[in-house]
């Protein structure tokens, strides 16, 4: 926890062997004359980052360890920079937030929202951090975001995917920037119409449980809008390490292109046996069968080895994006290349999220002046900016979810690196996946407002 | 008047019958023996009356109850009570904790949610408790874990844990069984000293022909799952029959 | 004292004291030294402490005095977590019935479930409440969404019908308090560098855990307790000395579930969330290896097993590698490099490997858990027995009635 | 018709890997009364035996190639692999292609090493203590083992193919008269079966027709007898830990093409084998195996569309679900035998 250095200063000089402090209602005593939870007392900032390290994501959590360290590098004026010489705001100057030198703390979520809840407790508690970021998967980013919402803190969302985050469960003091399952849907559709034709059918397997459910519904509605007929959506348990028994009969149902809404773990398994199964061989209908994972990630990918090839899928970001679209994706080489120059390979899009959050937290604060949650929650509502490797994008006042560009990707053929492994298919503007705050997939939910703790 | 009876009980086991038909009265207050060679169906039939086997046919009556298909413990509820073999005893536990468990058993039946009392409130079972450990001469060794006594005080303990209960009919399975000579005589004495000044029937499988000759006071001998003869001990003894199936390896040993 | 003897009197005591005095107790360091990292004085660890510690010694009522070993304990904790937010959703943000109805519908489901599995002994039994604990997991997170929240989870929101509170303002958060009292109000107290906090909540926990380690107490020195242990020792004995030993392991295992439910409602009061995971199979194992690490049937040892590893899970994961160079700052750079590379793979994100040592040299060396290992430096202190079975006697005399 | 033969066939395979694992585990139940939480371990080893050797024979060179750039605009480093230069590419290739099965050669060694030190090591001194020390020492060995491996091989799961050879499937559909790609079967997972077949039927003629078979049996029945025979069951018991290990690696190494190994694989399976194994009968070799078959198929069956409909979420729990129907009908499980485990 944070405490005035100055009272117990105070404390020392007067002598006090004890001195109660004052009962504050509150959750956390905030510092009398800042009205905030945490706020910063002298020269350092601490900033909380909730990753996981154990469990099966702990290699994307480590990924976005490595971001969060760079960006703190960045803020702090050691490095290159990376992205803060292309952002669009540049009230960020390399001396920390607002003359406070970053500290950063570090837990594990263990990909259990319990767990995640504790160590971000004991970050909001112990380590007196006045924002948390991080995390891999939507069941602890909705966790998280509530408990930051009740603590009065800021909570910038890691890689998460649901449309529930921004949805049903969104909250004033949290912020997403990773895009959601509609998204995916919105931009994914038009694409499979366009590649594999306008009269395809589709078998969705679909984990069982929110990601999924909304993951599917979101492709789903996409794609059928556009003449796909949905054949058969089967759940399959989150535990399921073997998918033999759910892919053995999707050539049976007349399917000819299987939609795997899987992530992680899953989605390995699941794409490996698709593959084993000679799917991707087949012709059903008269048409090549296919396989689509509507949520990419670079990990996964590699974790899937040569089974990903030829397979589209969406990503919020990729590290070959200004390379191959040019310089609307600004941003995105300066990111690389101090990425690439700290670590030895290019960063994935769980890193450049989490980068992207903590620029985005600390411009917020410096252009809000202050560090007081319901500042930075206007600050950052209704916020355009540029620069960060997605082009022009906007942070919603309506439901604090950032509205840009989504990538349409496929597995490469001939890979060069380890690190490649998607082709950009195309990007789709972010036009055509905006929704209205009220879209019937993200209703049930309010933002409340800001809670400054205090 | 007898206290047990057994009816036309036969037991099988797959392909084996281990009990043939057999008939039994034990009187009350006398101390009945059930001998036979190995594989007589001794035990099998202690295990019918204890609940742990159902005879396939026949009853067995205890007091005028019928005992088939009850549990074991509501079959000890009724007045039952068994020493087994090898010593069965709370190994884990205090000697005095042995000794309280039978107490409040008969006390308070087969289930009893006494879950915030103290035991040391409870000073009459504990009264009644350390009277039977001072009897059996175990009030010395009442902080030792059981497990760690000798095998002669276990059984000891295991016979006042019984006693303790108040039972009307005593069972014993080799009580003597392993025992050294000692040990086995002083167990004797004790059997005999319970037989004298409790009212209490005992009934005893006992492969010891000292044991039962100095104990009983009706025999019955059991070969091949069936009553040979019953009697009384002197008869037993010149029996042809039972020479013929038992005591005629046995004798050198009585 | 409270119907006790001297001897159990005395632990509660202590108990009591260590509780109450926590706040100081676990922030032994000040604030901005280097080992304020290992300061555990923060309302949530400290909630958490105290919470797993009824959660043990629940589960050390079941397995400690019955030796029955259950898999599927984290099944009651969620279901009593589930209760507890639905009555806060429902009902009240007030803290005292989500707990009372937690304690109530886990000691329900335990029934239902303890009736079943216990028709069977040994790893069957341990089998059966695994398979019971897992498909409460399965289902919860995934077909049970509507009821569960999944994957997501419950929180408590100011949509909620809430029945007996008052409407919130739009946007407020509804927050867990005792007739007002707020969970997460507290104080702080500064002595020159150290800071230590003062949280009701903790202390609503705390006091609830010196209630339920007191019950337990009683538990243990009851005939009831004994009953249990004889069911331990010896069940051929139980049944032929006309006492029924499955009402005993039952009612044993529905009071374990009820301690269960009661931890459980006691996560959603202080930390108004639930998720399935705390019903996950892994959950089940780590009561168990709380309450064996510290001593199963020993009094102290859940609790000690309980805080031992919560601290591990919450302290050690948080050393990392910067944190690990300020330690080691004042070494020349070629040692400090070292003992960073020889530590780091055993803290942060390699407490789990820290954590499987431990138990295992635990287990190796300590069968009797922490409480044998307190047990063996008392005894190198007083050196008054040079006895080898000295620590059997000791363990024996800990398990000994209040009669004697 | 074709949809339930093909869930059959998908069981069956399912089912040979459940049965292989539990065959581990019931054969150091059996033999050496232990309960090794450990084992699920012993698989994941099995499996990054597989993947280390396809490392090791990828351990490359580097070569810098100026013509070409890497991400950051730095030459390109090439990796060549050692073994291109000791066999030239084509064979280095077909070298690296069939790295899983090749790998058999280096897990069976390794994995009866492993075995052997952690019998010697570990387990001996455990042979006398409750149950629920084995259980809670092997499972700390057990979290030890998992972390080592993600310390160097981290949490992804690492894509670890088979032969290119075994690569599709086989259209069991054309070949009994239904329409083709109605049952269709990858190669790899029969593959897979018939090595299963091999093991399993393999370990009971060893313990049926071998005289340390017989012995090993003996010893599982009474083992104080056969120690007065003056036999020395302790050496024996050592190997046989060595041969379940063995049993549970290779299981591991062949299973790594199914699905790409990561440091939590032992964990997945150490539940799902214990419930096969005490659905069987704890310590009953042919129980493991029929339970193995009984809960592949059932799962088989339950994770089929038309079921799912009728019953949603029956998939998540099926197996559960069985293993408490069959505890509560055959109390010692499908051909457990009395008194074992059961206080």
């Amino acid at each position: 926890m944070s405490f005035s250095k100055l009272t117990r200063r105070g404390l020392i000089k007067t002598g006090a062997v004890a001195s109660a402090g004052l009962a504050l209602p509150t959750y956390l005593r905030a510092d009398g004359h800042s009205g905030f939870t945490n706020a910063p007392q002298g020269d350092t900032v601490t900033l909380g980052f909730n990753v996981p390290q154990s469990g099966p994501y702990a290699d994307e959590g480590a990924d976005e360890l490595r971001a969060f360290e760079l960006a703190v590098e960045h803020l702090n004026g050691e490095g290159d920079g990376g992205m803060m010489q292309t952002f669009s705001s540049k009230v960020l100057e390399g001396n920390g937030i607002m003359g406070k030198k970053v500290n950063f703390v570090t837990g594990d979520t263990q990909t259990k929202s319990d767990a995640a809840r504790a160590s971000a407790k004991s970050m909001i508690e112990k380590d007196g951090a006045v924002m948390i970021s991080g995390g891999s998967s939507s069941g602890v980013a909705v966790a998280v975001q509530a408990l930051c919402q009740e603590a009065g803190v800021i909570f910038m969302a890691g890689l998460t995917h649901a449309n529930d985050t921004t949805g049903k469960d969104k909250r004033a003091n949290g912020f997403r920037h990773f895009f959601n399952s509609y998204m995916s849907g919105a931009a994914l559709a038009p694409i499979l119409s366009n590649e594999y034709g306008a009269d395809r059918k589709a078998y969705h397997l679909t984990a069982d449980y929110n990601w999924g459910y909304t993951t599917e519904e979101a492709v789903r509605s996409s794609t059928e809008a556009l003449g796909w007929e949905t054949v058969n959506a089967v759940k399959t348990p989150l535990t399921q390490t073997d998918f033999s028994a759910y892919i053995a009969p999707v050539l049976q149902s007349g399917a000819d292109v299987l939609v795997l809404n899987h992530y992680g773990g899953n989605m390995v398994n699941s794409l490996t046996n698709a593959v084993q199964f000679g799917l991707r061989d087949k012709e059903v209908n008269g048409k090549k069968f296919e396989i689509v994972v509507p949520l990419y990630s670079e990990l996964m990918a590699r974790g899937a080895g040569q089974n990903i090839k030829g397979i589209l899928g969406s990503q919020n970001w990729d590290w070959k994006l200004e390379n191959e679209l040019g310089s609307r994706y600004a941003g995105t080489n300066a990111f690389v290349q101090s990425f690439g120059t700290k670590y030895g390979f290019p960063p994935s899009q769980a890193a450049h999220t989490c980068y992207v959050q903590t620029l985005l937290y600390a411009d917020a604060v410096t252009r809000a002046g202050s560090f007081n949650p319901c500042a930075v929650v206007e600050a950052l509502a209704g916020f355009e900016f540029d620069g960060l490797g997605n082009g022009p994008t906007l942070y919603r006042a309506d439901d604090h979810q950032c509205f840009k560009d989504v990538v349409v990707v496929r597995g490469k053929e001939t890979p060069e690196n380890e690190y490649d492994l998607v082709e950009i298919v195309e990007v789709t503007p972010a036009e055509q996946v905006t929704y209205a705050p009220d879209h019937p997939q993200f209703a049930g939910g309010s933002l409340g407002t800001c809670n400054a703790g205090a | 008047m007898a206290i047990l009876e057994v009816k036309n009980v036969g037991k099988r086991f797959g392909g084996l019958q281990a009990l043939g038909d057999v008939n039994l009265n034990v009187a009350e207050n006398s101390c009945h023996a059930i001998i036979g060679p190995n594989g007589a169906g001794k035990s099998t039939l202690l295990n019918c009356l204890v609940g742990k086997l159902i005879p396939d046919t026949g009853s067995v009556m205890f007091d005028g109850h019928s005992v088939l298909g009850r549990k074991p413990y509501e079959i000890n509820q009724m007045g039952i009570s068994r020493v087994f073999q090898t010593p069965e005893i709370f190994g884990d536990l205090t000697v005095m904790e042995n000794m309280l468990i039978p107490c409040f058993a008969k006390r308070d039946g087969a289930f009893r949610m006494h879950a915030i009392e103290s035991i040391k409130h409870e000073t009459d079972i504990i009264g009644k408790a350390e009277g039977m450990l001072e009897e059996m001469k175990l009030i010395e060794k009442r902080h030792m874990t059981a497990s760690s006594m000798s095998r002669g005080d276990k059984r000891r303990l295991e016979i006042a844990m019984c006693l303790a209960q108040e039972p009307r009919l005593l069972l014993l399975d080799e009580p003597t069984a392993g025992m050294a000579r000692a040990d086995t005589n002083n167990t004797i004495d004790l059997l005999k000293q319970i037989k004298e000044e409790r009212d209490i029937t005992i009934a005893i499988i006992e492969h010891d022909m000292h044991v039962v000759f100095s104990l009983a006071d009706r025999i019955t001998v059991l070969a091949q799952g069936t009553p040979l003869v019953e009697d009384t001990p002197d008869k037993i003894k010149g029996h042809p029959k039972v020479r013929e199936a038992y005591l005629g390896e046995t004798q050198d040993a009585a | 004292m409270f119907g006790l003897n001297k001897k159990d009197a005395g632990l509660l005591i202590v108990v009591a004291i260590l509780a109450l005095a926590a706040p100081f107790i676990l922030n032994p360091f000040p604030e901005g030294s280097a080992m304020a990292q290992f300061n555990a004085g923060y309302p949530d660890l400290m909630q958490r402490l105290v919470i797993f510690g009824i959660f043990a010694i629940g589960f050390n009522i079941l397995f400690g005095l019955t030796g029955y070993l259950s898999f599927g304990h984290a099944a009651f904790l969620g279901v009593g977590s589930y209760a507890a937010i639905w009555m806060m959703k429902l009902l009240t943000m007030n803290v005292i019935p989500a707990i009372v109805v937690s304690i109530i519908i886990a000691g329900l489901f335990s029934l239902l479930v303890g009736f079943i599995s216990l028709r069977r002994s040994g790893i069957y039994f341990s089998i059966l409440t695994l398979a019971f604990a897992q498909m409460s997991y399965a289902l919860a997170y995934s077909v049970l969404t509507p009821i569960t929240g999944g994957e997501t989870g419950l929180q408590p929101k100011y949509t909620d019908p809430r029945v007996l509170d008052k409407a919130l303002e739009a946007g407020q958060q509804p927050r867990a308090n005792l007739f007002g009292l707020e969970m997460n109000q507290g104080f702080q107290l500064e002595m020159g560098n150290w800071v230590f906090t003062f949280n009701a909540g903790y202390y609503i926990a705390a006091v609830v855990m010196l209630v339920a380690f007191y019950l337990s107490i009683r538990i243990f020195r009851s005939p009831f307790g004994m009953m249990l242990r004889a069911v331990k020792s010896n069940q051929q004995r139980m049944n032929y000395t006309g006492l029924n030993s499955k009402p005993y392991t039952l009612a044993a295992f529905v009071i374990s579930g009820m301690y269960a439910g009661l931890a459980g409602g006691l996560l959603v009061a202080m930390d108004t969330q639930v998720g399935a995971e705390r019903m996950f199979w892994t959950a089940s194992g780590e009561v168990v290896l709380m309450t064996i690490l510290g001593g199963a049937g020993t009094l102290i040892g859940p609790v000690l097993g309980a805080g031992f590893i919560k601290y591990m899970e919450n302290i050690v994961s948080k050393i990392n590698k910067s944190v690990l160079e300020q330690w080691f700052a004042f070494m020349p750079d070629g040692i400090e490099d070292v003992l960073v590379a020889i530590i780091y793979p055993f803290v942060g994100k390699g407490w789990h490997l820290t954590l499987g040592l431990l138990f295992m040299l635990v287990v190796i060396f300590l069968p009797g858990g922490l409480v044998e290992g307190g047990q063996r430096i008392g005894k190198m202190f007083r050196r008054r027995d040079a006895n080898a079975n000295s620590i059997e006697a000791d363990a024996a005399e800990q398990r000994k009635p209040a009669a004697e | 018709m074709d949809a339930i033969l093909l869930q059959i066939l998908n069981g069956m395979d399912k089912g040979s890997a459940y049965a292989l694992i539990a065959l581990g585990l019931t054969l150091i139940f059996g033999t050496l009364g232990v309960v090794n939480f450990a084992h699920g371990a012993l698989f994941l080893i099995g499996a990054f035996c597989a993947v280390t050797f396809s490392k090791i024979l990828s351990l490359s060179h580097v070569v810098i190639d100026e013509s070409q750039k890497d991400f950051l605009g730095n030459p390109l480093k090439v990796e060549v692999p050692y073994i291109y230069d000791m066999f030239g590419q084509a064979t280095g290739d077909v070298i690296i292609d069939w790295a899983v099965p090749l790998s058999l050669l280096f897990t069976v060694p390794v994995m009866i090493a492993i075995g052997f030190a952690m019998e010697r090591g570990l387990i001996k001194h455990f042979y006398k203590r409750p149950h629920a020390d084995q259980i809670l020492v092997t499972f700390g060995l057990a979290i030890v083992l998992a972390e080592i491996v993600k310390y160097f091989y981290g949490a992804n799961p690492i894509p670890t193919p088979a032969p290119s050879a075994f690569a599709g499937s086989f259209d069991f559909g054309a070949m009994l008269g239904f329409d083709p790609n109605t049952i269709i079967y990858p190669y790899w997972r029969l593959v897979y079966f018939a090595f299963a077949a091999v093991i399993i039927g393999g370990v009971f003629a060893f313990l049926q027709f071998t005289t340390f078979g017989m012995v090993v049996r003996a010893g599982m029945a009474d083992r104080e007898t056969v120690g007065l025979l003056g036999i020395n069951i302790d050496k024996r018991f050592t190997i046989m830990f060595g041969i379940a290990a063995a049993v549970a690696g290779v299981a591991g190494a062949m299973y790594a093409p199914i699905n790409s190994p990561n440091y939590n694989m032992g964990m997945d399976f150490l539940v799902l084998s214990f419930v096969v194994v005490v659905v069987g009968g704890m310590g009953s070799l042919p129980g493991a195996v029929l339970a193995g078959f009984l809960l592949g198929i059932l799962e088989s069956f339950a994770s089929m569309s038309v079921v799912l409909e009728t019953l949603p979420g029956i998939n998540q729990i099926i197996i559960y679900l069985v293993a408490i129907i069959i505890l509560l009908t055959r109390p010692r499980g499908l051909m457990g035998r009395k008194g074992v485990m059961e206080d």
